[in-house]
């Protein structure tokens, strides 16, 4: 079962797209993010907000949390993938 | 939809007016939460995008028609269920939802609610409740929790607020169901399950409102409270709607799930059986046969 | 674009025949013949006969009529169905028509097609239910917060209350307004003979719906002639509509300048079409000393004040009010320049339409206001007295 | 024949303005010429005064008020005293003789009296009165005819009272003729 | 009060303006047999008279303050609960009643009387119910029944009406009756105490409206109406309120009796207790403390 | 009889002394100390502050808030604290003072004392809810049905605010009539510097009950002055009122005759008081050619145009109106026998108190509307360049 | 206990007071007399209404439902004492 | 000092009417003479731009705008753009210098700047931003009197607060005098 699910895991990776200048830098994304694969920005967008950053790209699921949590429809994640032929 | 279906895009993108982003609501409010929920909730519930009609009433949560691209109608406050009523009755075919504020469908908007909720007009009112007037910097309103701060009860709300669910099931609602902005998936589902339902549909969705009703009661972020919603939430489905609200501040459990989920004709149905019924075919039907 | 789209009656609506009918009734079959398939009300004196005949009708026609738990539901229900498609109307009197302002300035603000149906009765408060006024001519384009303008007829006869509302409804398609079709208790109460003619030879307008796609299509931009181009919900346009101050795309806009292009835009559609719209009577103007200018049941009344007033020699012309507002400035302003005086005669006791004549007379004629307060229509001789003291 | 005031007064439940409209579409629809029934009654929909003014004419009515009434039909003392001071010099007055008491009238004035009430208790409801006193005003005025008048009721009254109310017209119709001669 | 201090008047009359009789109401109304009860009831109760304010709305009903010799107000329609309240809070002395008709109270007023109830606003509302708007000719109501005949429902009506006990109890009122015509001495007892009760209470009166709604459903006349729930009437004090709505014309059984009568701190109460416990002596208490 | 009662202000609620606040705040205040004591009301931006104030406030002071489910609720429910007898008012801007036209007309007919604020925001519809407007200047006077008058104030300063909401309970109280203390969102959210006097130094009027016996108490009998006397719930009166047309037991009368007595009461007893009532500041109009007559915070916007024509040389006077309803027509009409021109600069498009000036002068002087569709105050400039216009 | 009773009842006797100018010939005080006391006259008032009469007083137990039933405030009953000594 | 305009800008939630509020009350209140304080801002209660004007004078505030701006102070680019053409030409400019990069100035205008939001965080919450511009303002401005300002500042935020606050305020005054020397 376990290495099943590992095969299956591999099959596919997590992704997220941020869209700081959307950002208001709430964390809600981050708090609720099952695997923390995102963590906050140090720095500010235009209008003054930290955003979050896909620091952790191994650790994401795409399990599209983040993107349904967030307020300002500035985060999304997914599955992408990985090789077509496996 | 399967894994592999899923696109790059962020799903709620296709359903918004992406010109007039950044919208105007606050950092954390859960609106936005919702409105992700909806989006999903569109994709899945089958109905064509352009049978699919939003109409909110002037407040917060009534931006909602305004950002969703959708035929989507921004009313007057209080106002959103008679003009959806309006919609429906006139274009049988539309699927009319309704996605308004707490004080805009259950203080002005009362008696509208419960005379649609009686005739059982086929639409869906989605109405997020964060206990305040927010767009108005919240005064105290119909669902304010005793004790709790706001502008026009500085020292503390002292009414009893209403047991919405119970209110509207009591007046025949058909499906009445509640949920928090912590509960996304169950709140789509929920979603889908009411625009597809015949008749009068009704999900409360508690969620928080960080500017002005969580940072005036001093309950922290909008983090803070999305936790309160986890740890405190009691999924009772079928719960007696009598026993679902609270006097408390901060009631140790809000009681959520599908409430009613029943059988009984809409107003259309009601209307086209009896008059064919009387007139026979004299009587010119109404909507698709 | 811009150009009206005139189509004939519906058959099903048209109640072809002759008829003994009361005004209510003969409105509601105006309204039917129109094209009206949606009525949304709520009961009251003496208004209550309109829908109540529509709800008797419209089941056979193909249509919808509710009764809404009050007038404020009824005013924005109407609306909705609109938006969805169809042709409505709201009927009421006095304390259910305050009760619609707010909604007025909705329908002015969305450029909502409807009509409104006032049968007016004695005021303030709920006065005189049973009784006739004509004190609710200002609140018309008064009683919402706000500037917008309104179209508002005034029929005398119970086969106008069939005719004009034809002409109500036409009025509200082509420049998307509230337009208010403002009976009196008599008119509405009134029986008369009604001549309904054949379906083909009713005139009515279509809903000026956009050719464009929805890519290009914008709710708010306007023709050339001030009015824009519309869509229904569920044709596939995906657009907006608010009540806030909002572009040409319909989106809110919170600023002076949107505001400005806006309201002046409402505003001056009613204005600048004005000359398309203005619709009175006129009889013996040229050469007459006294004009007397009245609207609903009073231009009746007047009839015989005048016949009065001819008898002893006074030579009385007569301007009848059919579109009240927008109000028929220069041709107002020609009559006070060529007589001595205009005598107003109307069941309010403020100079409702005589103060307009005042201030557009300037001064170059006598005004004589004949007030009354309702509950009946004028003596004869009250009017009869204003024009020999006009004529002297 | 030139303009025809007709005024009728009772109070609300009589069924006064019915009796104008039925009056009224004889003379327009079925007689052909025009007709212009007004009328006004007390507080919302009961109770008190009411009254129905009906004006005959061969061409359109333009002026719609009765000033000058050619017939005053009253079925209450009150409306008696109120509408009296309009009946013509030489106008007919036609009262529910149980009802009302009329003063002394001018000397080319002329009553016809009826007991409609009771009649129509004995044709079978009180509610006919007024298609009673029809029948009666028919008979004694000779305004309208009473074919177009039949006709008029026939197609004013709910269909399954019909012949209750034809009974009724006729009733008061043959007292008319009865108590008063041919017209 | 024994046989022997009974008056050879009728007791009515004392609480009449009897300058302004015969009343409006047509032969047979029920609405003046419940105010032989309210008469009745103001001298049982012992409120002293002017103390005792009553308030319509704009209907049939309504006239009832216009012939009631109290403080009483005729005020526009569907509104009394409103003016009631202010009357209420302004001087909590008052003992204010509101009696008006059905749909006054629960159609036009329908969001003061939920609001009202929830409030627990300390008025007693006294509707008659008979199942029309009567003095507008008889329009359908939010309590009409089905298939009733009404002028705006020529072929019969086909919304489901209001359950209304059920709909107060929701909201919250502490007392909660319903009585026909028909039952002139319960009736009495229960408008005593509904008075004297704290808080909101609500009676429904079922009563006959012969001229209009029983003419047109040909349901017969006063007699044969007031008779009908002789024979129908069942009473069934504490019956759980979601069990006494009908949905037929005319109900088999048509349950009666005080369904609800319970403790809540009255709209005064709570704002007094609330607020003195925020505020200390600095709170200047309102009313009789 | 018919005499007013003065008396001076309760201290508790008189915030006496030296306040930075707006004018909102500072409008609470000024109900407080004209004896406010009870304030029903819904929220609605620009106004909301007033009751959220008074909310704060009330409970250190005795009386009630609360705020109701609705408009409509709110401006029904303080009528009946009044009628118990307390000072009562409500707060609103355009959608809920639409919302409340019925009961304007209410109070109208039942004389009600009482006070409605509008903090007047852009129309028509939701508009633009946080920005200015005086659009709202003739829904006071014609949004309810039927005839009635009231009476209407506009403060321009935050200090004014206080001040003149104390005259707007007082007259109330004198005449018997809904008053509108008609703000803007300018004046409502300006902050400035109020002085409030000792609670000794503020006159209030006394609420004129009578003192007669129950028996020969009758409501609607008027004193000379047409204000009939007033008693309260609970003293014993067992009295009658009703929005029906009534005669003086305040009984129901349904007829014309009826309604004539007390509708042109309604209606005189504003008119023919009035020149006790109008109230307006005049400045250097001896001499003028052009005389700027302004309300609200365009009065002050105004001043810097008034400031640049002087520069420029004209001749130019001003008049500002406090009281706007009554209107001051005969000073009015002196005025433009007197002028050139009359410039009435507001921030709303269709002349609302324009026109009014237009109807009075009767073109024996022009009058230059400098119209303005809200959303922010006139550039000062567009009034310079009508004054100028209008010299010429 | 029957002739205690009895002894009661003789001790009062019914009287029903009518205001026919009231009357709108309803009848409903008629139908709910629990003891046939009241009967509708022949006459009418000078509205047109038949009004009741007391023709049974014999029978009447002055207990007011007349009063309480009718609409129009017209009829009232109530015991009377008979004799002051008994 | 005659009449000195003071123009603030930037969005909801940044507290630019409470910033106008000090102001005004710390000149009208605390130094005696008067202070008008007008504000705009976006759709009812948030979000959008927000912007206060403040003119300060000997004697009363007849016309209440500024039009011609001794001092702007911006804390956002948007808010920058929008009013920086009516600055005086030798008007000073503030701003938030991490949210806003000011174009060429004139000859005679100053620009001022502080990263007024980083020092809020440090000071304890970003919500106190403006509190540390005031102080700022103080300093580099000399309008105001650092007395009056302290006591407007005590006066105006809610008392658990003051401390903070007032902490804020002389960060932003310090930062002020360090940078460009005391006034
Ligand atoms: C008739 C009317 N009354 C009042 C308002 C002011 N108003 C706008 S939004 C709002 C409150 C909205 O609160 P809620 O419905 O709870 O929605 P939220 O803002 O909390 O999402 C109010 C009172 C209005 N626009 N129109
Ligand atoms: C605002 C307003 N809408 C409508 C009316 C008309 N109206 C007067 S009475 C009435 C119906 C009353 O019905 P109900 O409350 O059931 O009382 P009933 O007459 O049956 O006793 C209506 C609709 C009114 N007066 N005011
Ligand atoms: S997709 Fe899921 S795992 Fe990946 S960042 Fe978002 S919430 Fe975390
Ligand atoms: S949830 Fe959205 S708005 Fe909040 S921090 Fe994450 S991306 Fe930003
Ligand atoms: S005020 Fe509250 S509800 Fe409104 S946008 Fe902000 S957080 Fe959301
Ligand atoms: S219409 Fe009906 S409710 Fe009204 S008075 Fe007559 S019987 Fe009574
Ligand atoms: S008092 Fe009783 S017994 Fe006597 S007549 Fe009346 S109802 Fe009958
Ligand atoms: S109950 Fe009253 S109204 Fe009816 S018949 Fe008897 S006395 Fe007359
Ligand atoms: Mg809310
Ligand atoms: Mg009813």
């Amino acid at each position: 079962m376990a290495t099943a699910e590992k095969t299956k895991k591999k099959k596919f990776r997590g992704v997220v797209h941020v869209l700081p200048e959307r950002c208001k830098g709430c964390r809600v994304c981050v708090e609720f993010c099952p695997t923390g694969a995102i963590t906050m920005s140090d720095g500010f967008n235009s209008r003054g907000f930290h955003y979050p950053e896909f620091t952790y790209p191994e650790k994401c699921t795409g399990c599209e949390l983040c993107g349904m949590y967030c307020p300002d429809f500035a985060i999304y994640g997914y599955r992408e993938k990985i090789g077509e032929g496996e | 939809m399967s894994v592999e279906e899923k696109v790059k895009e962020n799903p709620v993108e296709e359903f918004l007016r992406t010109d007039r982003l950044p919208h105007v609501w606050c950092q954390g409010c859960g609106i936005g939460t919702t409105v992700n929920c909806f989006a999903r909730a569109v994709r899945k519930c089958g109905i064509p995008l352009e049978k699919l009609a939003i109409v909110s009433g002037i407040c917060c949560t009534g931006r909602v028609a305004g950002y969703l691209k959708l035929d989507s109608f921004h009313v007057t406050h209080g106002r959103p269920i008679p003009f959806a009523t309006g919609l429906k009755l006139a274009n049988p075919e539309l699927t009319v939802v309704v996605y308004s504020g707490d004080g805009d469908i259950a203080a002005i908007g009362g008696n509208h609610l419960i005379n649609a909720a009686r005739r059982n007009v086929d639409i869906t009112v989605i109405m997020l409740n964060n206990f305040t007037y927010a767009m108005t910097g919240g005064q105290v309103t119909p669902t304010a929790p005793y004790e709790s701060i706001n502008t026009t009860a500085p020292y503390g709300a002292y009414e009893k607020p209403f047991n919405l669910p119970h209110l509207v099931a009591s007046c025949g609602a058909v499906y009445v169901a509640r949920w928090t902005a912590y509960h996304v998936v169950q709140l789509t589902k929920a979603m889908v399950e009411a625009m597809n339902k015949k008749g009068f549909s009704f999900i409360e969705v508690i969620s928080p409102c960080p500017t002005i009703f969580l940072r005036r009661n001093r309950l922290g972020d909008a983090i803070a409270e999305l936790k309160f919603y986890k740890e405190h939430s009691v999924i009772k489905h079928g719960a007696d709607t009598s026993e679902v609200g609270w006097d408390e501040t901060r009631p140790d459990e809000i009681i959520v799930g599908k409430f009613v989920d029943v059988e009984r004709p809409d107003f259309i149905e009601a209307m086209n059986t009896h008059l064919s019924k009387r007139l026979g075919d004299k009587y010119v039907w109404w909507g698709k046969k | 674009m811009a150009e009206i789209k005139y189509t004939t009656a519906d058959p099903k609506g048209v109640l072809t025949g002759v008829h003994y009918m009361d005004g209510n009734h003969a409105a509601c079959e105006g309204a039917l013949a129109a094209g009206c398939r949606f009525a949304a009300g709520y009961p009251i004196t003496p208004s209550t006969e309109v829908v109540e005949r529509f709800s008797v009708r419209i089941p056979l026609v193909g249509g919808v009529f509710i009764q809404m738990e009050d007038e404020i539901a009824s005013s924005i229900c109407l609306q909705g169905a609109v938006w969805a498609g169809l042709k409505a109307m709201t009927v009421s009197s006095g304390p259910g028509i305050s009760l619609m302002q707010e909604h007025v300035g909705l329908a002015a603000c969305l450029e909502t097609p409807c009509v409104f149906v006032n049968v007016q009765r004695g005021g303030p408060s709920t006065g005189l239910p049973t009784l006739p006024g004509q004190a609710d001519m200002q609140q018309c384009r008064w009683g919402s917060h706000g500037d917008y303008e309104v179209i508002a007829l005034s029929p005398s006869t119970v086969q106008e209350c069939f005719d004009f509302i034809i002409d109500a409804f036409n009025l509200a398609e082509i420049y998307r307004v509230p337009v208010f079709f403002q009976m009196d208790e008599c008119v509405g109460h009134m029986t008369e003979k009604v001549i309904i003619p054949e379906a083909d030879k009713i005139k009515v307008v279509e809903r000026r719906y956009t050719s464009k796609p929805p890519e290009e299509y914008l709710p708010y931009k306007p023709d050339p002639d001030l009015v824009p181009e519309m869509v229904k919900a569920g044709d596939g346009y995906r657009f907006h509509v608010t009540g806030l101050t909002h572009d040409e795309r319909g989106y809110p806009v919170i600023n002076a300048q949107a505001q400005k292009e806006m309201v002046y835009r409402l505003v001056e559609k009613i204005e600048k079409n004005a000359p398309k719209i203005w619709k009175f009577e006129e009889e013996d103007i040229d050469g007459a000393d006294v004009v007397v200018l009245s609207y609903g049941i009073s231009a009746r009344v007047a009839l015989k004040a005048i016949e009065m007033a001819r008898e002893k020699g006074v030579k009385v012309g007569r301007m009848r009010l059919i579109v009240v507002w927008p109000f028929p400035e220069p041709r107002v302003k020609e009559v006070a320049n060529s007589v001595k005086a205009i005598v107003v005669p109307e069941l309010n006791i403020r100079g409702q339409i005589a103060r307009e004549v005042e201030r557009i007379a300037e001064g170059v004629c006598k005004v004589v206001r004949v007030p009354h307060a309702g509950g009946t229509v004028h003596d004869p001789e009250q009017i009869f007295d204003a024009i020999m003291e006009a004529a002297r | 024949m030139g303009r025809i005031e007709v005024r009728i007064g009772g109070f609300g439940g009589q069924g006064v303005i019915l009796m104008g409209v039925i009056m009224g579409k004889a003379y327009s629809i079925f007689e052909g010429k025009e007709a212009t029934l007004t009328q006004s009654f007390g507080p919302e929909a009961r109770g008190g005064a009411c009254s129905a003014q009906v004006v005959l004419e061969d061409t359109k009515v333009l002026y719609p008020y009765t000033t000058n009434v050619d017939c005053l039909i009253v079925m209450s003392q009150e409306a008696y005293t109120t509408y009296y001071p309009r009946l013509k010099d030489d106008g007919i007055l036609l009262i529910e003789e149980e009802l009302v008491k009329p003063g002394e009238l001018k000397p080319n004035q002329k009553v016809y009296g009826i007991p409609s009430t009771r009649i129509a208790e004995e044709v079978g409801r009180a509610m006919v009165q007024n298609i009673v006193m029809l029948g009666f005003f028919t008979a004694v005025s000779g305004i309208v005819g009473r074919e177009a008048m039949r006709r008029a009721v026939e197609s004013s009254v709910p269909s399954h009272t019909i012949d209750m109310n034809l009974r009724a017209f006729d009733r008061g119709y043959e007292y008319g003729v009865e108590k008063y001669g041919q017209k």
